[in-house]
């Protein structure tokens, strides 16, 4: 397609220099695995680098202790709850929002779907009940977000904090600050069965994240967050309707915590008002340290998941080396800035070759 | 449309206009900066709700609620200020609204072939689909804006002010397109500071001035320009440059640049400006005569090269070095680089000469905003109050208040790039003016033109750049609109 | 009634007996503030809910619950709102003893009792009573019970599961843990901490059995975060080891007694010290005295013992201990 | 200033109008008392009036307990560490950045200002020793964050969230998690002094706030602030030193962080390793409600102020109406999104009439 330049009445030598350059960047297009692995792989270089360096360490530090197949699992495993609302927060994140109320609609999710009301009936029916109180529960604080937000005009970071501390403080109440115990046959099977020797979480968690690939690179629905998040006058402009889709995002990551409420709930086999103390942060970090931009109009699943699994890595090899808190709290910042220095350099050599 | 009112607080951009567009014509809107053109065309796309008025389409009242309403009706909209996602792609910004789709999966594979046959229609196919649309030029962009409205179903095509972005290849090409849309029954109205073009493309004039309409409907072929501007500015305006001084040799040499280059964009670039002398650079957009100035500017880190002022040399890579030996920039794009945009007037003038309005730290506003309000009515910058949001003002009022920051500051250089774009006819006489008015008081000027009539009406010396070599330089009495031309596109002369 | 008489179980929380003398007859009607942490963990909402269920028993009292945090900086202003009010006596649970020395000295000085509930001012005149529980002998307990278990195995695994490692309760009880399991010459081997959430216990325990391949003993400081160590312990499927509590929540202790899990015992914390503190204020502020004692005036320390409990006793413990 | 329009070509009857409109904007100034009244009333009034709501439900349902100058002044006192790193917060946060480790900076402030060697310098010399090391600690912590933003391009939800984990993981090593007990003679008393029964702390809050208000409003350090914040491109384009400006604000705060451990170590007599935990959710909270843009730009230290007191003066109403923790987690949030709706619908009214 690079002899279309007829009717253009440009001077030939100057067109000759675009369509070469055009010509080059569709060159790659056919290869499309290739290309995507290029430009995933170049975009997070950096952030690979800092996970290998991470592994490396931990397999020099603890040996076979880090390197067995179950520690990887037990790495994936413990990423899951923070990986799946990690994935939601990066749709939030890249529409130009935020979320600081995960943790709490996590806490609420996990305590509304181990009620005793929600457990007996689910035992009277099938432990299917819970999941939906749960996914119910996350969509519902979701769309009030997103009401406030979009609608309210109240900036997400204020309508988010507020949900922190209402949604936490109705946990409580429902609880009664005491931890709920779920003991609905079938429902902690389910989430803590193995296949092939690996967790259903960790099942979930890499569904998911392929899934908010999908949604993100692939659909109208990501496109739009896109714009959304980048020029939101101009999204609104283009005939998007910007409210309504901020609204969307919000359930969206209000189900993701709903989902992720399911699984620490099987995992620990309790609900609580305490479940998710201090999530926000960590995911934020996640999210950004993959490089989704804080503006908005710009995320990155792949960067994400990575991202968890630097945090979740990074906590294993410590507590593998046996170091005390203070001293992984200390070496944890030192880290964080050194990977996203790596990224930076990393990235910035990789587009101007 | 009919007796449209549009009230901002404080302003009312719209007292009561009237237009009628017809099926396959160009329908000019004129006016000066601020008299209300984009803002009637905003109520068409359904950004604005007017407060009173009614509009009429295909013989029925509808109203245009959303952005969403009007582009169902078929009306589309290219925006005097960019209005793309830098992030997504050529052809998600396209299709973005009404992206192909199956069940919301994007079909990719359509959007990028359709895209590549709209931007062949517009002569751009060297422009990749996949590509992201933050790392083209502006001019770039601006074909992009309008591959999008050519994508939708259109029966009104709005054009606010396309052709500012663009050289003459492009408008002559954007034309092409304007008058195949026309054959085909879509009605288009234009909006455009340059009259030229209006004779070429147009059909039918609407005049507004001061939110009003002063005349609608005038054929474009029997209505004298002089009438126009008549109409436009209540005054009758020669468009004239004013005239250059005789002996510009014997100054010293102010600016001094040799050597200069950013790897990949332009190189070995020398320029030498005596103060009192104005120097243009003409090319093509995309020649690279922006990033020359940023990297004078220090703006950009240049690879190689000096820079000096008055015999000093700046520090690479320092805007800060620059402006602090005198060196002020009025950049491309004002909105994104030159102003803040919730600031007051003054403080956008100010901000650059902050320290002279300080005592120890301390600033003296009273002063800093009657030394304004001197300058915005001295350029008269509509409205006058310098206390207002420089976002309220119109897109040419806002070019003057960036050259009020320079003028205040007393530069020894002033690096104008595109000064006048988007600027009304009786504005620009005055900013031609006031820039020689600033030579003559001893400022070394360099000055970057898509509009090569201005180049050389202004400069005293044209140097001529392509791909970012300078091509060729001569004093502009001994070039033409022609020559120059030639020169851009062809480089042949050097 | 009950069989037992340790003070502290006399002002146990849950129950609602009324026998201990005419202490209990209805006297002048008294203003109680009381400032906790945050509830963020089932001990610490416990202690909260079993001081109103103790001032609810009595209609002289009115208990003025300030919300909990962790934030000494609002600790200390809502104990100056109790001085503005004037209150009759203030039960304080601090989150760090030493910081919240200065405005109780403060009440004191007003003329107002403080009550010193489970962390200790660092000045003795900051308070009237101090009810304290014995963190460094909780350690102690919870050490010497391994070393009974595990004998002098010289090479067996002692890990520890910490709550939040920065108060100096969790730090008292290590250094009771390390003190005891030295007098038998073990040590701790693998030491992590969480944060007495059941969410972080279970965090640190996966990762703990990770670095740990093979263990003989854990000792978790905290039962709430013992739900969350037992669901990892599960779910890695290990049961080599034994495990003991901490706090002695009634879950433990269900569990203790079914001997369905590594949970072999638990040390007690109790979760009633600030019920007792109420009750010290109440006869403090109606200037009586405890009956039970030949003392004219309440005492200045009660220290709670932290006993240990197994299969073997976890029947007379069970009915008192808090729900997490 | 009329006069200057020669070489303009507009003819004499317009010009002269457009001056007289200009002479007119201006001509409001002298009046500036009430200009200023005004102005900040206005942008205000939803937070001063969501604040006055907030004193009646005080003063009716806890009636002289609540309305005692005693009273006001607890809140006052706890309203002064919040309020100091708040004033410094509302410069990063117009300045377009964020700083989430000012819990953490104060804590490794407090603790570095009372170690022994620390304290033992100060009693061989003067308590003032001990006022320098938190100043020292606080504004090089800030220039660690603002050359890592500057000069490093790490955004500065990263940069300061690893500062977070590092700061306070150096206190707990410093401290090795012990509190930290003042005996220095002065200092405490210094701090905790009272002028005309009001504390000094309540005192250096007022002044903070007030040369906050000048710094910002009044001056080339504020007035670049805010161009930063706004448009970094066109502040970078007039000569501004953007990157030296936000180092110098990262200091600044981190200034205000030292000065609140001070305050904080005088009013607990000691330094410890959780000394604000959790302060940079209220800080940034009271920033933000006070109609500070979280995008830049604007700052309001007015607000700010006014923001801080709304959080304050809730805990003390909810603390004498004896409410249970988790309701009165439930309705902060819902008082806070209800400030904002008031505020925002209050502000649209005055500035469209
Ligand atoms: N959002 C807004 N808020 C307040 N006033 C505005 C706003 N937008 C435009 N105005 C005012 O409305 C008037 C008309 O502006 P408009 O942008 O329509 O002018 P224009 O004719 O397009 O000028 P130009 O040729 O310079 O683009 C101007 O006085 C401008 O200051
Ligand atoms: N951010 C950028 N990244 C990469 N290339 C760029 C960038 N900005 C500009 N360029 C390239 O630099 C060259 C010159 O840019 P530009 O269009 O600004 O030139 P110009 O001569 O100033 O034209 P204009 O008439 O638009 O001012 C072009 O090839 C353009 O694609
Ligand atoms: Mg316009
Ligand atoms: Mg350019």
């Amino acid at each position: 397609m690079s002899e279309n330049t007829t009717g253009a009445a440009g001077p030939a030598s100057a067109d000759t220099a675009r369509v070469e350059a055009a010509a080059e960047e569709t060159a790659r297009e056919p290869n499309r695995a290739v290309a995507l692995f290029r430009s995933s792989a170049g975009r997070n270089t950096g952030l690979v680098v800092a996970l290998l360096l991470l592994c490396i360490v931990g397999a020099i530090t603890a040996g076979d202790r880090f390197s067995s197949s179950d520690n990887a699992l037990t790495i994936l495993r413990l990423a899951a709850v923070t990986g799946v609302v990690s994935v939601g927060m990066t749709f939030v994140i890249t529409a130009g929002q935020i979320d600081l109320s995960v943790g709490a609609i996590l806490a609420l999710s996990s305590v509304w779907c181990t009620t005793l009301a929600t457990q007996q009936t689910a035992q009277d029916s099938h432990w299917i009940v819970m999941v939906f109180v749960a996914l119910a529960v996350g969509a519902g604080c979701g769309l009030v977000n997103g009401l406030l937000v979009a609608y309210g005009g109240v900036v997400s970071f204020i309508a988010t904090l507020a949900m922190l501390a209402s949604a936490r403080g109705l946990a409580e109440i429902i609880s009664n600050r005491k931890t709920q115990i779920v003991d609905v046959p079938g429902f902690v099977d389910f989430f803590d069965h193995e296949l092939f020797g690996i967790e259903v979480q960790v099942y979930i968690f890499v569904l998911v994240a392929i899934a908010g690939w999908v949604l993100l690179n692939r659909t109208t629905f990501g496109r739009r967050t896109i714009a959304v998040g980048g020029n939101p006058e101009a999204a609104r402009l283009a005939g998007i309707d910007v409210k309504r889709h901020t609204v969307m995002v919000f359930v969206l990551v209000g189900l993701c915590c709903g989902l992720a409420a399911l699984m620490l709930v099987a995992r620990t086999t309790t609900g609580s008002s305490t479940h998710g103390t201090g999530l926000e942060l960590d995911v934020i970090a996640a999210v950004v340290i993959g490089g989704t931009l804080l503006t908005g109009g710009r995320g990155s699943i792949v960067g994400t998941v990575i991202g968890v699994l630097i945090f979740t890595t990074l906590t294993n090899v410590f507590t593998l080396n046996n170091r005390s808190i203070s001293e992984q709290s200390l070496l944890k910042g030192a880290i964080i800035v050194a990977a996203v220095l790596l990224q930076q350099r990393l990235a910035s050599r990789n587009s101007s070759t | 449309m009919s007796g449209i009112v549009k009230e901002f607080p404080g302003v009312r951009a719209l007292g009561g206009v009237d237009l009628d567009v017809r099926a396959g014509e160009v329908h000019c809107l004129l006016g000066q900066n601020g008299a209300g053109k984009s803002t009637l065309i905003k109520v068409l796309a359904g950004v604005h709700q007017p407060e009173e008025g009614t509009v009429v389409w295909d013989g029925a009242e509808v109203s245009l609620s959303s952005p969403q309403a009007s582009l169902k009706a078929g009306i589309a909209t290219i925006y005097q200020e960019l209005d793309l996602v830098p992030e997504l792609s050529v052809a998600e910004n396209i299709f973005l609204g009404h992206e192909l789709s199956t069940v919301g999966f994007s079909q990719r594979h359509r959007a990028n072939s359709l895209t590549r046959e709209l931007l062949a229609r517009l002569g751009h196919s060297e422009i990749s689909p996949g590509r992201s649309v933050g790392s083209l030029s502006p001019a770039g962009q601006q074909i992009v804006s309008m591959a999008r409205a050519l994508s939708r179903d259109t029966r009104l095509l709005i054009l606010d002010e396309p052709s500012a972005v663009l050289d003459q290849e492009e408008v002559n090409n954007l034309f092409r397109v304007i008058r195949g849309l026309t054959a085909e029954g879509v009605a288009v109205v234009y909006i455009s500071h340059r009259l030229e073009e209006i004779r070429q493309i147009g059909d039918r004039i609407t005049v507004l001035k001061d939110g009003r309409t002063v005349a609608t409907g005038l054929p474009v072929s029997e209505t004298p320009t002089a009438e126009l501007i008549k109409l436009m500015t209540g005054r009758s305006i020669e468009y004239v440059f004013p005239p250059r001084p005789t002996a510009v040799a014997d100054q010293p040499v102010v600016l001094e640049v040799a050597g200069l280059s950013l790897a990949g964009v332009f190189r070995d670039v020398d320029l030498t400006v005596r103060a009192g002398e104005i120097v243009g650079l003409a090319g093509l957009v995309g020649a690279g005569r922006s990033e020359i100035l940023e990297t004078v500017y220090g703006a950009r880190k240049r690879s190689t090269g000096t820079v000096s002022v008055d015999g000093r040399p700046l520090r690479r890579g320092s805007v800060t070095a620059a402006v602090k030996a005198g060196v002020g920039l009025a950049p491309e794009e004002r909105k994104s680089q030159g102003l803040l945009l919730d600031q007051s007037v003054y403080s956008n003038i100010t901000v650059s000469s902050m320290d002279r309005f300080a005592r120890v730290g301390f600033l003296n506003r009273a002063g800093e905003k009657h030394k304004a309000s001197e300058l915005t009515t001295a350029l008269d910058v509509r409205p006058a109050g310098v206390t207002r949001a420089a976002r309220t003002l119109s897109g040419g009022n806002q070019q003057k208040v960036v050259l009020a920051r320079w003028l205040l500051r007393d530069c020894r250089v002033l690096l104008l790039d595109e000064p006048t774009r988007g600027v009304d006819i009786g504005a620009r006489t005055e900013i031609y003016q006031l820039v020689r008015r600033l030579a003559d008081s001893g400022v070394a000027v360099v000055v970057v033109s898509s509009e090569i009539e201005e180049v050389l009406g202004l400069a005293d010396r044209v140097l001529v750049v392509r791909e970012g070599r300078v091509v060729h330089e001569a004093p502009s009495t001994e070039l033409d609109e022609s020559k120059v031309l030639d020169l851009v596109m062809e480089g042949n002369v050097a | 009634g009950n069989e037992k008489n340790d003070d502290d179980q006399d002002l146990g929380g849950g129950t609602t007996q009324a026998d201990s003398g005419s202490n209990d007859e209805a006297g002048d009607k008294i203003v109680i503030g009381f400032s906790a942490p945050a509830a963020d963990h089932g001990w610490m909402a416990s202690i909260t809910d079993s001081a109103k269920k103790v001032a609810d028993q009595y209609d002289d009292v009115e208990l003025r619950v300030a919300s909990g945090t962790n934030d000494v900086n609002l600790q200390i202003s809502q104990v100056e709102t109790f001085i503005n009010d004037k209150v009759d006596a203030i039960v304080l649970l601090p989150f760090d003893g030493a910081a919240m020395t200065p405005v109780a000295l403060k009440a004191m000085q007003a003329g107002i009792p403080v009550i010193n509930v489970d962390r200790e001012f660092d000045d003795p005149n900051a308070a009237r009573v101090t009810v304290l529980g014995d963190n460094y002998g909780m350690g102690v307990s919870a050490g010497a019970y391994i070393c009974s278990q595990i004998g002098d195995k010289s090479d067996a695994v002692v890990a520890e599961i910490a709550g939040i490692d920065s108060l100096p309760l969790t730090q008292e009880r290590s250094q009771g843990f390390k003190d005891a399991l030295a007098d038998c010459g073990q040590d701790v081997d693998n030491r992590v901490a969480a944060d007495f959430t059941v969410e972080g216990g279970e965090e640190a325990a996966a990762n703990l059995l990770q670095a740990a391949p093979k263990i003989d003993a854990i000792w978790n400081h905290d039962d709430d975060q013992g739900v969350g160590v037992l669901a990892a312990i599960k779910n890695a499927g290990r049961d080599e080891f034994f495990m003991v509590g901490g706090a002695g929540s009634a879950n433990a202790m269900r569990s203790i007694q079914a001997g369905d899990s590594v949970l072999q015992a638990t040390v007690i914390y109790p979760s009633t010290q600030a019920a007792d503190g109420i009750k010290l204020a109440r006869l403090l502020g109606q200037q009586k005295n405890m009956s039970d004692l030949v003392e004219v005036e309440v005492p200045r320390t009660v220290q709670l013992y932290a006993p240990v409990v197994t299969k073997d006793n976890v029947d007379q413990f069970i009915d008192t201990a808090f729900e997490s």
